[in-house]
């Protein structure tokens, strides 16, 4: 019967002592963090480095970015080149993966530290970077179409064949006690 | 759209669908009539988007029939159009509040399939950001059980920690929440310079406030304990046979962790316990879950101390286009087992993706246990199992 | 009422005055402590509170009522529409009226009924019925759980709560609040709360659970029956069912300092400010009521039957055991 | 101040007869038979004979006020009426609950399970 | 006076009349709250303040709210048409009630009320408080009833229990252990 | 795997058992032997062998995950023995799912896979069993619970039916106006971008 309370109070203690603690929270328009060197935001482009590679385009697992390639000779070298004529990125399907800025061969596409997108239309996200603004809504990767394979290996009867690989065992997490 | 149409036998449908669903005894029992009642899928302190249709005697729970897809977004299908790198980043999606673990699990999967070793400080880093993100789980889980009871502040003073670990999350990965950090191969990029002293002292200072905030301030309160002891109560069979892993299996009593059990990454190396518990109730999970937060901190520590220096990213390649075969990795994420299932057909895209998600398994529960409970602990019963709405819905 | 009716005649000019003052303060008390609340509750959580409107957030409540005045009263489709409006004027009539018997000061109580405490019980009790309106009205299944549960928690927790009043009214013979007060002195040590400490922590308690506070704040349980009777308010309706919860509530502060804490009376006899002394009650009644917050932002909330258990099974027995305890005393002494 | 003034003053202060109770007593008390009588719900029921309590309640305090008698004794009367109307209604709905509960009906027509 | 006896005599008798015409039990018994409300002002017009109060408090507070309870746990709540209709007798009920009427407004006016006049009440409390124990003279009977009474509300709270309870083994079992 | 019944008290912490036993290879039930490159030596694999060799079709070793292909018919009834031979007791079933194979052989189109794990001898099966259309496959349900819900994602995903499944529903999409079956490779999905309404 003593102890019946105990707990509650106990726990108030704690709740008094955190009302004349420290606070931890900071008023976030007025106070902005640091953002860490690695932080990612909103993806930007040098449009002087971009060779047109497309490969941005096609590793995005969103299809956020959007580019028209035309053949120009940029740099007057004689021999026209691809060119981004261009180039969309679409904010309001991005994830910030940064899977195109690893991806990026001339490292034309990276992130900054912006971080507050926000729009009242979200065509307005759709960030044009080329001369020629890209229409947003349209796909740029169809999407993969694969041939089914004409079951070519497995013609005997009805036993699933699966040829099992004779690779070894990368590890052996059986022998955990090994280790 | 669909090229054929599908008519599955008139035998499998037809069949009665109470089965062994509801509780049959506990209706028509009652002399007094039941109140139905939607809880969701806006509902305030559901776990996300879930709909539990409710059949109400007074205040007593007779049916309890969840209904799930209202954030489906078809990763499985998804995936199967994306290449094998680029479906990293959509695992992180599943289960929100375990990232790390999710991206552990599919790389593993795939990794298997690719026959790929990882460098071993890749595996530590993979083994320490898996362990963060179990304390930046675990720890706003107990938040979310007091915020379901009616407590409101230790769910803040619970996402105070997980900022923390966020912020190192950020440091290290460059995002907060969806990192995309754990690469097929290793990881995307070695630790900064700093973060092994920050993540030391901040483990450290977690070790200091854990008792005061999140036990004493919980585990002792009397109405706390009169709200979960006997709550949600089931036994080892029944959870076992409801396909139950994680917290909400361990305490019951089973002792089953995949981490030891079934070991993947460099987990036979470190040492840790296996929390188990007796009840089986919603105060056993609480229970539970602080102590793996504690043996979290442990791991954290051993993984810090013996980090080897090295590479960081295997080589794999530069098209990932594994051979025909069927990969699996599974992962003790914080909730239980996460598995992931890949078939690969030779392509750079995976052939089937399937994720075995602890929270789609663990819900199962709430059909069975919630009848015959009062309606306000159902809320309770949730923070024992403890789903992540995209983790069920996948 | 008598008494009312006499004051009418008497000096009617004073009793519109104090009335409206009272309602000024009923109707400003819910802001003002909507604000106390929010500020406690973010230093608790180590947050701030607000802190956008005006000098350190102090004119949130201004903002707060003037939003409410502006959004749109939605009411149900198929609700009982005259019902579903009446539920918060008949919540908070009841909230209001009370304070007319409470005494701030010597001199300063609208209506010093000779039934004062009756009143204060009677009146009470009525607020379960706005509670049902409210739930009954609004046509959905939460807010009829809720109802009912608040209904129920009301009327359990008179008994207790009027047992326990009967310890402090057989201490003073009288059923009048001003008498009550007179009789404890102004030094802390003749007040109630020391011979009837368990009866003072029965009204607490049983208070608590009257207004609906947490712990016992089951009728709103915003975690499984999302917002309880409230939860289909919108706009000014919402806003005078906030207004009449927290004008209880300091209602509940003031009378469990009135009964138990001294009222007016100061806390030791050279601390006496005369005219002023309605500082001390407001002092005292403002500690009450932050306990009421602190506890908010530390427990739980309990379940229907253990709110019941807790009801009849202890304080109940607790209120009876203290009455022989203290007739027994009376006749002894 | 005005003598017609005064004069409604007065009658709006004058002293009512007991009779004014009375009669609204005893159209309460009918109204509440009435009700009795037609009404099919037995919560209903319930209600109206409240109301005819409360119409012999109103005619005991006012015959207490009144008459030079009385001495009060009628409200005390009173306080044990409402008393016992608390009782009934306790026990007269548990029992409307506990015949709904095996008739799933409260239609006082329907409960007849009594007939001969 | 007058004033207030016109408006409490009309709140009382419209409310009572929604009694019983309004189809809906719900509101039948917010009007019958308001009926009793209503009597409480009369009882304080009558010098009978502390009987007003618990009128309000007994009437009000917990006779309707426990109505009400009997009414949402006697309707399916889902279904809300809370409707109920007359029964077949109602003109048949009505020319009795009216006799009812009628015959208790003849016994009241056969007796000539013009001599008394208002204020013979006991006003205080503790007069009506001694009145009800049978302290004054001329009350002891109440002695008797008050304890008769308590007794009442005893076997009643105990009846109303028994009678209303689940039987034991039935209904659910409430999984929670103790 | 320590006894559960042995613990008491509320928290209790097993000690990690990592060791395995180190038995001799003349064990047939020792535990290296689920892993042995040669998958004949698989112990469940014999044991299922002796007790119901029609059932099997194929066996399907690749990396150090067994797969056992079995017949439709006899899917619940080689899962009910392993679950119950007793020293196999692969009494935990994982997952349940399907795989559509229709780009990678022509019949059966479809595989059902279950994930068995034996909680005692910590070793995992995959018992797979091929489908075509319209063909039911024994419900686990009746064994395992837990099979619920993931046999009525299969349902949702592929159209499997689960024969003897009590409550076959989808679990994620529209319960009823949709015939689809999202995860088939043949539902071709649409890549229309939804902007209607937004210009």
């Amino acid at each position: 019967m003593p102890q019946v309370g105990q707990g509650i109070l106990k726990g108030m203690g704690i709740t008094l002592k955190h009302l004349f603690g420290k606070k931890i929270t900071r008023m976030y328009p007025e106070y902005k963090r640091d953002l860490p060197e690695r932080s990612r935001g909103m993806l930007t482009v040098d449009m002087d480095r971009c060779i047109a590679c497309l490969q941005c385009m096609r590793i995005c697992p969103d299809h956020c970015i959007s580019i028209e390639q035309t053949k120009r000779d940029a740099d007057g070298s004689g021999k026209p080149k691809p060119y981004a004529i261009g180039f969309v990125i679409d904010d309001s399907r991005c994830m910030y993966c940064s899977l195109c800025v690893e991806v990026c061969p001339v490292n034309c596409i990276y992130h900054t530290e912006e971080f507050e997108a926000q729009a009242y239309n979200r065509l307005e996200l759709a960030r044009q970077f080329g001369e020629r603004p890209v229409d947003p809504t349209i796909d740029p990767k169809p999407p993969v179409k694969k041939k089914p394979k004409k079951a070519a290996a497995s013609a005997d009867g009805d036993a699933p064949k699966r040829a099992p690989k004779k690779v070894p065992p990368k590890k052996a997490p059986k022998e955990g006690a090994a280790a | 759209m669909l090229s054929e149409e599908r008519r599955v036998e008139e035998s499998a449908l037809t069949q009665p669908a109470s089965g062994r669903l509801a509780n049959p005894d506990v209706r028509d029992e009652f002399g007094l009539e039941t109140l139905d009642m939607n809880m969701g899928p806006q509902h305030p302190a559901m776990h996300g988007l879930l709909r539990l249709i409710l059949e109400l005697d007074g205040e007593t729970v007779v049916r309890c029939d969840p209904v799930m897809g209202y954030l489906h977004r078809c990763q499985e299908k998804i995936a199967e159009n994306r290449m094998y790198p680029a479906v990293i980043p959509l695992t992180d999606r599943l289960d929100y509040f375990a990232n790390m673990h999710n991206e552990h699990g599919y790389v593993l999967a795939v990794e298997d399939v690719l026959g790929v070793e990882v460098p071993p400080r890749a595996e530590y880093i993979r083994v320490l950001m898996c362990e963060l993100m179990r304390l930046a789980s675990h720890i706003p889980s107990v938040g979310f059980l007091m915020l379901e009871l009616g407590a409101f502040t230790p769910i803040l003073y619970s996402f105070r920690e997980r900022e923390r670990i966020q912020s190192i999350f950020e440091a290290v990965t460059g995002a907060r929440m969806m990192f995309h950090y754990i690469r097929i191969g290793g990881v995307k990029a070695d630790l900064p310079e700093d973060i092994p002293q920050k993540i030391w002292d901040y483990v450290e200072t977690l070790e200091a406030n854990f008792q005061r905030d999140f036990v004493d301030l919980i585990q002792g309160n009397e109405i706390f304990i009169s709200r979960t002891r006997g709550v949600g109560k089931m036994t080892q069979e029944k959870a076992l046979e409801m396909g139950v892993t994680g917290p909400a299996l361990r305490c019951t009593g089973v002792d089953f962790d995949i981490r030891r059990d079934y070991p993947y990454s460099i987990y036979p190396e470190l040492e840790f316990d296996v929390i188990t518990d007796t009840a089986g109730d919603v105060e056993a999970s609480y229970r539970v879950r602080i102590a793996e937060c504690l043996q979290s901190i442990r791991l954290i520590k051993q993984c810090l101390e013996k980090m080897p220096e090295g590479e960081v990213l295997g080589d794999t390649g530069r098209r990932i286009r594994p051979a025909e075969g069927e990969g699996f990795g599974r992962v003790e994420s914080p909730r239980g087992e996460y598995a992931v299932h890949v078939v690969s057909d030779g392509t750079d895209t995976p052939y089937r993706v399937h994720y075995r998600d602890p929270s789609f398994c663990n819900m199962q529960l709430l059909q069975e246990v919630v009848p015959g409970h009062y309606l306000p602990d159902i809320m309770p019963i949730m923070g024992l199992v403890d789903p992540v709405s995209g983790g069920w819905d996948k | 009422m008598q008494t009312v009716l006499n004051l009418l005649e008497m000096e009617p000019i004073r009793f519109f005055i104090s009335f409206g003052a009272i309602l000024f303060l009923v109707l400003n008390l819910a802001a003002i402590l909507t604000m106390a609340e929010r500020k406690t509750a973010g230093y608790i959580q180590l947050r701030y509170g607000p802190n956008r409107v005006g000098p350190r957030g102090l004119l949130q409540p201004a903002a707060d009522v003037f939003k409410l005045f502006t959004k749109e009263n939605v009411s149900p489709g198929r609700a009982d529409l005259w019902i579903f409006l009446g539920a918060p004027i008949a919540m908070f009539i009841p909230a209001a009226a009370v304070w007319m018997v409470i005494p701030f000061a010597p001199n300063a109580v609208v209506a010093n009924l000779n039934i004062g405490i009756l009143f204060f019980v009677a009146v009470t009790s009525i607020g379960a019925l706005g509670v049902i309106m409210a739930g009954y009205g609004s046509h959905s299944t939460f807010s009829l759980l809720g109802a009912l549960r608040g209904a129920a928690q009301m009327i359990s927790y008179e008994v207790p709560l009027i047992l326990s009043l009967l310890g402090v009214i057989m201490l003073t013979g009288s059923l009048s609040f001003v008498d009550v007060v007179n009789s404890q002195g102004p030094n802390f040590w003749g007040w109630y709360f020391l011979p009837q400490l368990p009866m003072a922590l029965t009204f607490y308690i049983a208070g608590l659970a009257e207004v609906k506070r947490v712990p016992f704040d089951l009728p709103e349980g915003e975690s499984e029956i999302v917002g309880g009777f409230m939860v289909e308010y919108s706009g000014m309706t919402w806003a005078l069912i906030q207004a009449s919860e927290f004008a209880s509530m300091g209602l509940m502060a003031s009378i469990n300092v009135t009964l138990f804490f001294g009222g007016w009376q100061p806390p030791l006899e050279f601390l006496d400010l005369g005219n002023f002394n309605w500082i001390w009650f407001g002092l005292k009644t403002a500690l009450i009521m932050f306990t009421f917050q602190w506890i908010r932002w530390s427990v739980p909330r309990l379940r229907m039957d253990q709110l019941m258990d807790l009801g009849w099974k202890i304080l109940v027995p607790i209120t009876l055991v203290w009455l022989f305890v203290t007739a027994g005393a009376m006749l002894v002494f | 101040m005005p003598p017609q003034v005064q004069q409604v003053l007065d009658t709006l202060n004058a002293e009512l007869p007991l009779e004014g109770y009375l009669v609204v007593g005893a159209i309460m008390f009918a109204i509440g038979a009435w009700g009795a009588l037609i009404r099919r719900n037995a919560v209903v029921v319930f209600m109206c004979v409240e109301l005819m309590i409360n119409a012999v309640n109103l005619t005991l305090v006012a015959f207490a006020d009144y008459l030079p008698g009385a001495r009060g004794l009628g409200q005390s009367y009173a306080v044990l009426v409402i008393a016992i109307a608390a009782a009934e209604v306790a026990v007269g709905l548990a029992i409307v609950l506990a015949v709904f509960r095996s008739r799933r009906t409260v239609n006082v027509d329907e409960i007849n399970s009594m007939k001969g | 006076m007058i004033v207030a006896f016109a408006f409490l005599a009309g709140m009382t008798l419209v409310s009572a009349m929604g009694v019983v015409i309004s189809r809906n039990v719900v509101h039948s018994a917010l009007f019958m709250s308001g009926s009793f409300l209503g009597v409480a002002g009369f009882f304080v017009m009558l010098n009978a303040p502390a009987l007003a109060a618990f009128q309000v408090l007994i009437y009000v507070g917990a006779v309707t709210v426990v109505i009400l309870f009997g009414i949402m746990f006697t309707q399916k709540p889902q279904v809300r048409r809370f409707r109920t209709i007359l029964n077949a007798q109602r003109w048949a009920g009505f020319f009795v009630a009216a006799g009812v009427g009628a015959f208790l407004a003849f016994i009241l006016s056969i007796q000539n009320w013009g001599a008394t006049s208002s204020g013979n009440g006991t006003r205080g409390v503790a007069a009506f408080a001694r009145n009800l124990l049978g302290v004054t003279q001329g009350s002891e009977i109440f002695t008797l009833l008050f304890e008769v009474a308590s007794v009442l509300l005893l076997v009643a709270v105990v009846a109303a229990i028994v009678v209303s309870r689940r039987k034991t083994g039935e209904g659910v079992d409430r999984g929670v252990e103790e | 795997m320590s006894d559960p019944s042995a613990t008491e008290g509320t928290v209790v912490v097993a000690a990690p058992e990592r060791a395995v036993a180190t038995a001799e290879p003349a064990d047939p039930w020792a535990r290296e032997l689920y892993f042995d490159d040669d998958v004949e030596k698989h112990p469940a694999l014999r044991e299922l062998r002796a007790a119901m060799p029609d059932a099997i079709v194929d066996v399907v070793r690749f990396r150090d995950e067994t797969t056992i292909h079995v017949r439709r018919e006899a899917y619940r009834e080689v899962c009910r023995f392993l679950r119950d031979h007793a020293r196999l007791t692969f009494n935990f079933l994982t997952d349940t799912t399907a795989v559509d194979m229709l780009r990678l052989r022509e019949s059966p189109r479809f595989d059902v896979v279950a994930l068995l794990y034996s909680l005692p001898n910590r070793v995992r099966l995959r018992i797979k069993a091929g489908c075509d259309d319209g063909e039911p496959v024994p419900s686990l349900v009746p064994l395992w619970n837990g099979a619920n819900w993931l046999e009525r994602e299969a349902y949702d995903m592929f159209g499997v039916a689960f024969a003897g499944h009590p409550d076959l529903r989808r679990t994620y999409m529209w319960q009823d106006h949709f015939d689809h079956h999202p995860l088939l490779k043949s539902f071709e999905i649409s890549t229309k971008r939804t902007f209607e309404g937004l210009r």
